[in-house]
């Protein structure tokens, strides 16, 4: 693997690790949504330096799109933000 | 084939009993049949010495017939005949003879079963269908006592199981055969196991929890089958457990046969002591019942031929006489609508036949010539006094007293004294009932005065296991201690009786007093007034016994189901979390389990 | 720097994270993020497995030129099946946990206490 | 607290143990194709015809599991539908869509379900396939969820396109039992590698998926909308 | 010639079809299940004569596995096939009888049915996990199908704790996968031998955990008595009758036939028992009957585990034969419970123990039909149960437990005194008067002759069962059957 992709792939991580955390911390469900989401893309853009380029077109689509949409549809109903 | 039919005759009566639904005569006709086909067949085709098995794909089931099988099915098979008589008059539906057939059925397949699993099935059959029996009940308090004796006899159930298993695995045979050559205590365990069901079903102490509610509960016709028939399976288990698979009990651990006379005197003497303060006419006899199967236990404990002899004559006489106290109660119970002691009274007049039914059935649970308590009570003394332990002595001794007087409470309280109002309009007891009181009349006389006719039968079940020392025929019998001729013996008591009443007619200074006018001293009393003397009947022994006998064994049981109750609220406790527990669950066992395996991976 | 390392820590992290919140969170939206966090990782981890140094997608655009070094394809296709699994799974979770929320009036977890005797 | 700090010690320790077994066992990069991987590698074009490997995985040689996998999206759209059936509806305010959102999508639209298109149809041929397909063509009814204020599908239709496409993913799979003894065979001619009508059945049953994941989840969408 | 794998084509092709048929009619939905079903229990018996010795082998896509997937059923996937389809078939005559509203309700019910039977007829490992799921996310749906807070929450617990089960056990998969390059399970049986111990250890770890969730093995299975409580009584039949049933067999073909009793199934022995345990303590003081039946249903499925996992101290075909006693009895044992424990509530879903009082004797079908089942769980002659516990204990003591079967037996005796407390009180008293429609009582009946049959002539059920057991017994044979000549 090219090391320049590598470089990409660790910051991409960083940012993972920081996205994780903020689903954590986060009492908002929204910010915590869409970082689940960021999650998912650079999940896909992990596929697709992986060679797997329909696991990253699918993940994109249904991890990143999808999935939150739902997931914001369901937070609408069931109250924005913890410790309700 | 033929026991495979017979227990098929009475499956299918009981089922088509089952189908023929709300017609009661029909009914009765049909299990009055069906009985009668079965129990044909038995006596006529079932001789000791015949073996049947059968393949059910893994087990291969064996059954045999002996000696003690036709002597019990015989048994059983009488008492269920008073039983149908009774429950003729009572109210049954179609599902009351199923059970009752099918109780019935299991009663006689254990006497035939050969391999232990099989007895197993056929006696768990006999328990499982009898607790319905008790569940159907008459009053509101018997599925309690349903539940208890489920309890109960399962749990024996399960202690014969499991003796079972040890057995098999130490010998590697499934039939009831020798254990005691096996190494190690395992065997008095495996002893200690498989007698456990049958104490619980010959109640008793400290087995006997059961017995007085489920007795008293059940439907007063079926308490004659419980008590009369069904207890006998707990003899006939002692005879298995104590000759058949540990046949060398008396010279490994002679101490346990001890320990059984000793269980047995105490339950003798106890559940008398019971006995003469129960208010209850059903729970009375519960407790007479169990003290007189305590005597057998203390005959299984001596372990000599005579005693063993007097055990197995006393469970005959247990069938004959408890059975007819039973019946007479119930047909007492079918007219006045209650058995509580302190509400009957005076009934001497309006129920003759049931009053004679009962007087000989006390006279013959106290022992007394020329009845059939006699010689086996007469037998069992010897062998007491024989084994020289003056203690046990004593104490069976004990024991006959306490059967005098629950004997006099309960005549006294049914059949003398003031006639209550509600009372007056009373008639005999029906047909059925009266039936079957002159049915067991017959052998409570014959077998007092020629208990040979039995005696001999017995000898031929136990002799094979012991040295014969008692000598007999069909009148008389020898022990060492002496010799006895029950008809001479039974003429003289006669013949006494007669004399004194004589003597008290003559010289006793006498008036015809009515009903109503005993006690009234003085002061005169109108008819409505109820005066009879059974509410503090034995009052000042109740003072004396009561406060020693509160202390129970149930409530130590109790304590125990309290720490089993405790130890489930904690496991309860783990399913109570919320979904994150319960990932966490998951999470610590995934690590717990990675830890264990460590280097491994 | 390490490949092996950064794909698998990364993924791994996603699950135990996954793990963790699901443990921890109290929403029980922010619970089932926990789990489609775990499946993402999941999923990562699984692709991971089936790369080869070097290897292209195992797409052959220029058939009958065929790449003698390809990614193993079969993790793709169970991955492929496992999303669209995951998503389905995250899409019932929500129908209740929206059920809940009518039904109890709130989505802390520690709030429904319905079923214990 | 403390349940935080146990949960981080356990999670983690769980990530460790996941960690340190994979890494000894399976180095990464490391693993030469075996098995029925190298099979799919080397002969899959010549049996089934489709260059994407993958694509040919997942719709035949274990075609099996994507009808069931199907099965899964349909059961996830039902229950919701179950579920969230006679929602006791309470009217809010719904924030009015601007007008650029409201043109935009209204142009959108049509090319994103052309986009699907496309890459249902080519799913044998370049990376995408059925799912993804369906996926965004239900992504852009999600637009049109937000972006329209009056959008709504026929639910009618939604369903009557999903049960079909089922049944028809059903269908082809026993034509293949009937032609060739053997469920879901690729029993259409194979044709040359490569090119659009090409690799079989492959083609039909992406273009049957993309119809059912594309319903199915605009479905989804819709009911959780409706809520 | 009727293909098995028909089955489950169809099965889907039905419920693919109930929308369609609810557009032109809202009373036919109703019907697709028995039909279905129906049709799935004639192709099953078409082929019973097919199937002998080893498995029979379905492909699909025309190739032969390893390649492509492929139906593997022996006799011991073929009886599980057979019992989840009768059980469902009964149960869609219940919901015949039932006022559903929604025809949606069907599919995921038929859909349930079909995920169970796919994973007891399938031979490749990840088609058992996308099963598995099926099974597992349509009853989810079934558990919460009522809608109130009960459901929901059981739904919520057992959502949470089997998606993280499933997905250990697909990883679980994927490191066989990675070892063997293979997915078939007969292909992996083959080449297990050559995977690294701890490889097995870690593989099996997981498999554990995925499998434990649906089999309700001890600290996995807090989900149970949650969910159990909260769904409607038929459901909680389909949960104990199929689901766990299903679970069964998958423990069963992933420790033996595949890992060949490989260390997991020592942690099972014990996690067997202790579950056993666990669940009858549990349930000794319970006052909420349908709870108390989950607890019981627990203990049951541990003791199951318990007896199957002696395999790895002693083998003998019996130990086989009697975990597929245990499972019958307990299918139809449990089914009948939870459905007349809901005949005897008429509907209220008011379980507990007080508000039962007296209902047997309203309704005293129900009330015999709840003592026949409770007698077969806990072992009562004439009734099946008496065998599969005689044979479990057998088996424990082949195995050389000899001691263990007093503790069994002295936590069946906690069984007793629930079950009996319950039978007393619900005999005891005066209820109010529910009668149960005919189509209810008549499936309950079905249940009770079955266990009854069995009980008093248990002979061809035996015969059946251990020619299942001697199929999966012979691993060796169901790999070649497969996989051909070794």
């Amino acid at each position: 693997m090219h090391s320049l992709i590598l470089f990409m792939v660790l910051g991409l991580s960083l940012v993972l690790v920081v996205a994780t955390l903020v689903i954590w911390l986060s009492k908002d469900l929204l910010v915590a949504i869409l970082a689940s989401a960021i999650v998912s893309l650079i999940a896909s853009i992990f596929f697709l330096v992986l060679q797997a380029p329909d696991v990253a077109i699918t993940e994109a689509a249904i991890g990143a799109g999808l999935t939150t949409g739902i997931l914001l549809y369901a937070m609408k109903i069931a109250g924005r933000y913890e410790d309700d | 084939m033929t026991m495979f039919y017979i227990l098929l005759v009475f499956i299918l009566t009981g089922l088509l009993t089952l189908f023929l639904g709300p017609i009661k005569v029909l009914r009765n006709i049909v299990a009055l049949l069906g009985y009668l086909a079965g129990s044909a067949l038995f006596i006529y085709n079932i001789k000791p010495g015949l073996i049947y098995s059968l393949n059910i794909r893994v087990y291969n089931i064996h059954f045999e017939s002996g000696f003690s099988t036709v002597f019990f099915g015989i048994i059983i098979l009488a008492v269920f005949l008073i039983f149908l008589l009774a429950s003729f008059h009572e109210e049954n539906d179609g599902a009351y003879y199923l059970f009752a057939f099918l109780t019935l059925t299991g009663a006689i397949g254990v006497l035939f079963a050969k391999d232990l699993i099989s007895f197993f099935f056929l006696f768990e059959t006999m328990s499982l269908f009898s607790f319905l029996m008790v569940l159907k009940g008459k009053n509101k308090n018997s599925p309690k006592s349903a539940f208890k004796y489920l309890v109960w006899s399962v749990f024996g159930g399960y202690a014969f199981l499991f003796g079972t298993f040890l057995k098999v695995y130490t010998t590697h045979s499934v039939m009831i055969g020798d254990i005691s050559f096996i190494g190690g205590h395992i065997k008095l365990l495996i002893l200690l196991l498989i007698l456990t069901p049958f104490m619980v079903k010959a109640a008793l102490m400290p087995f006997h929890l059961w017995a007085p509610d489920a007795y008293s509960d059940s439907k007063d016709a079926f308490t004659v089958f419980f008590s009369g028939g069904l207890s006998k399976i707990g003899i006939f288990g002692y005879f298995i457990a104590l000759f058949k698979i540990f046949t060398e009990i008396a010279s490994k651990y002679p101490w346990f046969l001890t320990v059984i006379a000793w269980l047995g005197g105490i339950t003798a003497t106890l559940a008398g002591i019971y006995a003469f303060m129960q208010d209850d006419a059903k729970k009375l006899l519960a407790y007479s019942s169990i003290s007189q199967l305590g005597y057998v236990a203390v005959g299984f404990g001596i372990y000599t031929h005579y005693s063993v002899v007097a055990a197995f004559f006393h469970a005959l006489g247990h069938a004959v006489y408890e059975s007819l106290l039973f019946l007479v109660v119930a047909g007492v119970y079918y007219r006045v609508k209650t058995t509580d002691l302190r509400k009957m009274g005076g009934l001497i007049k309006k129920m003759p036949l049931s009053f004679i039914g009962l007087l000989f059935g006390i006279i013959a649970t106290s022992g007394i010539p020329p009845t059939i308590g006699f010689p086996s009570k007469w037998l069992l003394y010897e062998a007491v006094i024989m084994k020289g332990d003056l203690l046990l002595t004593s104490l069976v001794f004990f024991a006959s007293i306490t059967a005098f007087l629950y004997s006099y409470k309960l005549v006294h309280s049914i059949f003398l004294g003031k006639l209550h109002k509600e009372h007056r309009d009373v008639k005999e007891a029906p047909l059925g009932y009266a039936t079957g009181i002159i049915l067991l009349l017959i052998p409570l006389f014959v077998l007092g005065v020629a208990p040979g006719i039995a005696v001999k039968h017995i000898d031929y079940i136990i002799r094979f296991y012991l040295k014969p020392e008692l000598g007999y025929n069909l009148t008389t019998m020898t022990t060492p201690l002496g010799h006895v001729n029950f008809p001479v013996v039974g003429i003289v008591m006669v013949s006494m009786f007669v004399l004194s009443l004589i003597i008290y007619f003559i010289f006793g200074s006498t008036y015809k007093a009515d009903q109503t006018d005993n006690y009234t001293a003085t002061e005169a009393i109108s008819d409505d007034f109820e005066l009879h003397y059974a509410g503090e009947f034995y009052g000042f022994m109740r003072k004396a016994f009561g406060r020693p006998l509160k202390w129970s064994f149930e409530k130590l049981l109790n304590a125990f189901l309290k720490l089993f109750a405790f130890i489930g609220e904690i496991a309860r406790g783990f399913y109570m979390g919320d979904a994150r527990v319960y990932l966490f669950y998951l999470v610590l066992f995934f690590s717990l389990l990675a830890y264990l395996m460590g280097g491994k991976l | 720097m390490n490949a092996g390392h950064l794909f698998y820590g990364s993924s791994v992290f996603l699950m135990v994270m996954g793990v963790f919140i699901a443990l921890t969170g109290k929403h029980l939206i922010k619970i089932l993020l926990g789990i489609d966090l775990f499946d993402v990782g999941l999923n990562l981890l699984i692709i991971s497995f089936g790369y080869v140094n070097g290897g292209t997608a195992p797409i052959f655009s220029r058939y009958p030129h065929v790449f003698k070094n390809v990614v193993d394809p079969v993790p793709q296709a169970l991955v492929l099946t496992a999303i669209v699994i995951g998503v389905a799974e995250i899409a019932m979770g929500l129908a209740i946990v929206m059920r809940i929320k009518e039904k109890f009036g709130t989505c802390n977890i520690s709030k429904l206490k319905e079923l214990k005797w | 607290m403390i349940r935080k700090i146990v949960a981080f010690i356990f999670a983690f320790y769980f990530g460790f143990i996941l960690y340190s077994f994979i890494y000894t066992h399976f180095p990464f990069g490391e693993r030469p194709l075996k098995g029925v991987a190298a099979h799919y590698v080397e002969k899959g074009v010549q049996e089934e015809g489709a260059t994407n490997i993958v694509t040919s995985i997942v719709t035949l040689y274990r075609g099996f599991d994507t009808l069931g996998e199907v099965t899964v999206l349909f059961l996830a759209a039902t229950g919701l539908g179950l579920l969230l059936a006679g929602w006791k509806e309470e009217e809010k305010e719904k924030p009015e869509p601007t007008l650029i959102m409201e043109t935009t999508t209204k142009y959108l639209f049509p090319l994103v379900l052309l986009f699907g298109s496309y890459i249902f149809i080519h799913g044998h041929l370049t990376p995408g396939g059925g799912f993804p397909a369906g996926v965004v063509i239900a992504t852009g009814y999600f637009m049109m969820f937000i972006a329209q204020k009056e959008f709504k599908p026929s639910e009618y239709l939604l369903s009557a396109t999903e049960s079909f496409a089922g049944t028809l993913y059903v269908i082809t799979g026993l034509l293949g039992l009937a032609l060739a003894f053997s469920f879901l065979a690729n029993v259409a001619p194979l044709g040359v590698p490569n090119t659009v009508f090409s690799a079989g059945i492959i083609p039909i049953i992406y273009i049957i998926i993309g119809f059912k994941v594309g319903s199915e989840m605009t479905g989804i969408l819709q009911h959780m909308k409706e809520v | 010639m009727v293909s098995p794998i028909l089955v489950i084509a169809l099965s889907l092709f039905f419920a693919f079809v109930i929308p369609l048929l609810g557009m032109l009619s809202k009373k036919l939905p109703r019907w697709v299940p028995p039909i279905s079903i129906l049709v799935n229990l004639l192709i099953l018996l078409s082929n019973m004569d097919k199937i002998s010795g080893g498995a029979m082998l379905i492909t699909t896509a025309g190739i032969k596995p390893p390649i492509a997937i492929n139906l593997a059923i022996d006799r011991f996937g073929f009886l599980f096939a057979l019992l989840i389809q009768t059980v469902g078939f009964l149960l869609s005559i219940y919901y015949l009888a039932q006022d559903t509203k929604d025809e949606r309700f069907y599919m995921l019910f038929l859909l349930n049915i079909l995920g169970a039977s796919g994973i007891v007829m399938t031979g490749d490992l990840f088609n058992s996990f996308v099963f598995l799921e099926i099974l597992e996310i349509s009853s989810f749906g079934l558990v919460a199908v009522q809608k109130d807070k009960k459901s929901l929450e059981g739904a919520f617990k057992y959502m949470m704790i089997g998606a993280i089960g499933s997905s250990l056990y697909l990883l679980g998969i994927i490191v066989l996968y990675l070892s063997t390059g293979s997915l078939n399970m007969a292909d992996i049986a083959r080449l297990m031998p050559n995977i690294p111990d701890s490889i097995k250890l870690f593989a099996g770890l997981l498999f554990l955990i995925g499998i434990g969730v649906e089999v309700e093995l001890f600290p996995l299975n807090a989900w149970a008595p949650d969910a159990y409580e909260g769904a409607q009584d038929s459901i909680s039949t389909q949960l104990s009758s199929i689901i766990s049933k299903a679970g069964i067999y998958l423990a069963a073909r992933i420790f033996f036939t595949i890992f060949n009793g490989f260390y997991a199934l020592e942690v099972v022995l014990y996690l067997g028992i202790i579950t056993f345990i666990i669940a009858e303590l549990a349930a000794l003081m319970q006052k909420n009957v349908k709870r108390m039946l989950a607890y019981s249903s627990i203990g049951q499925m541990g003791l199951l585990l318990f007896v199957f996992a002696l395999i790895s101290k002693r083998a003998d075909i019996f130990i086989f034969t009697t975990i597929i006693l245990l499972a019958l009895n307990h299918a139809f044992g449990k089914g009948l419970l939870f459905l007349s424990l809901g005949a005897l509530t008429g509907g209220t879903r008011e379980y507990y123990i007080d508000s039962l009082k007296g209902s047997g004797k309203s309704n005293v079908l129900a009330g015999l039909l709840f003592t026949m089942g409770a007698f077969t769980i806990l072992g009562m002659p004439f009734f099946f149960g008496f065998w599969s516990k005689i044979s479990a204990l057998i088996s424990i003591m082949k195995a050389g437990y000899v001691y263990l079967i007093g503790l069994v037996l002295l936590v069946s005796l906690f069984e007793i005194y629930y079950y009996g407390r319950v039978i007393v009180n619900i005999f005891s008293g005066e209820g109010k008067a529910q009668k149960t429609g005919f189509i209810y009582a008549s499936i309950m009946v079905i249940f009770a002759l079955f266990i009854i049959a069995f009980g008093v002539w248990p002979h061809p059920v035996f015969s059946f069962a251990h020619k299942a057991a001697v199929a999966l017994f012979e691993r060796t044979t169901y790999i070649t059957s497969i996989m051909g000549g070794m």
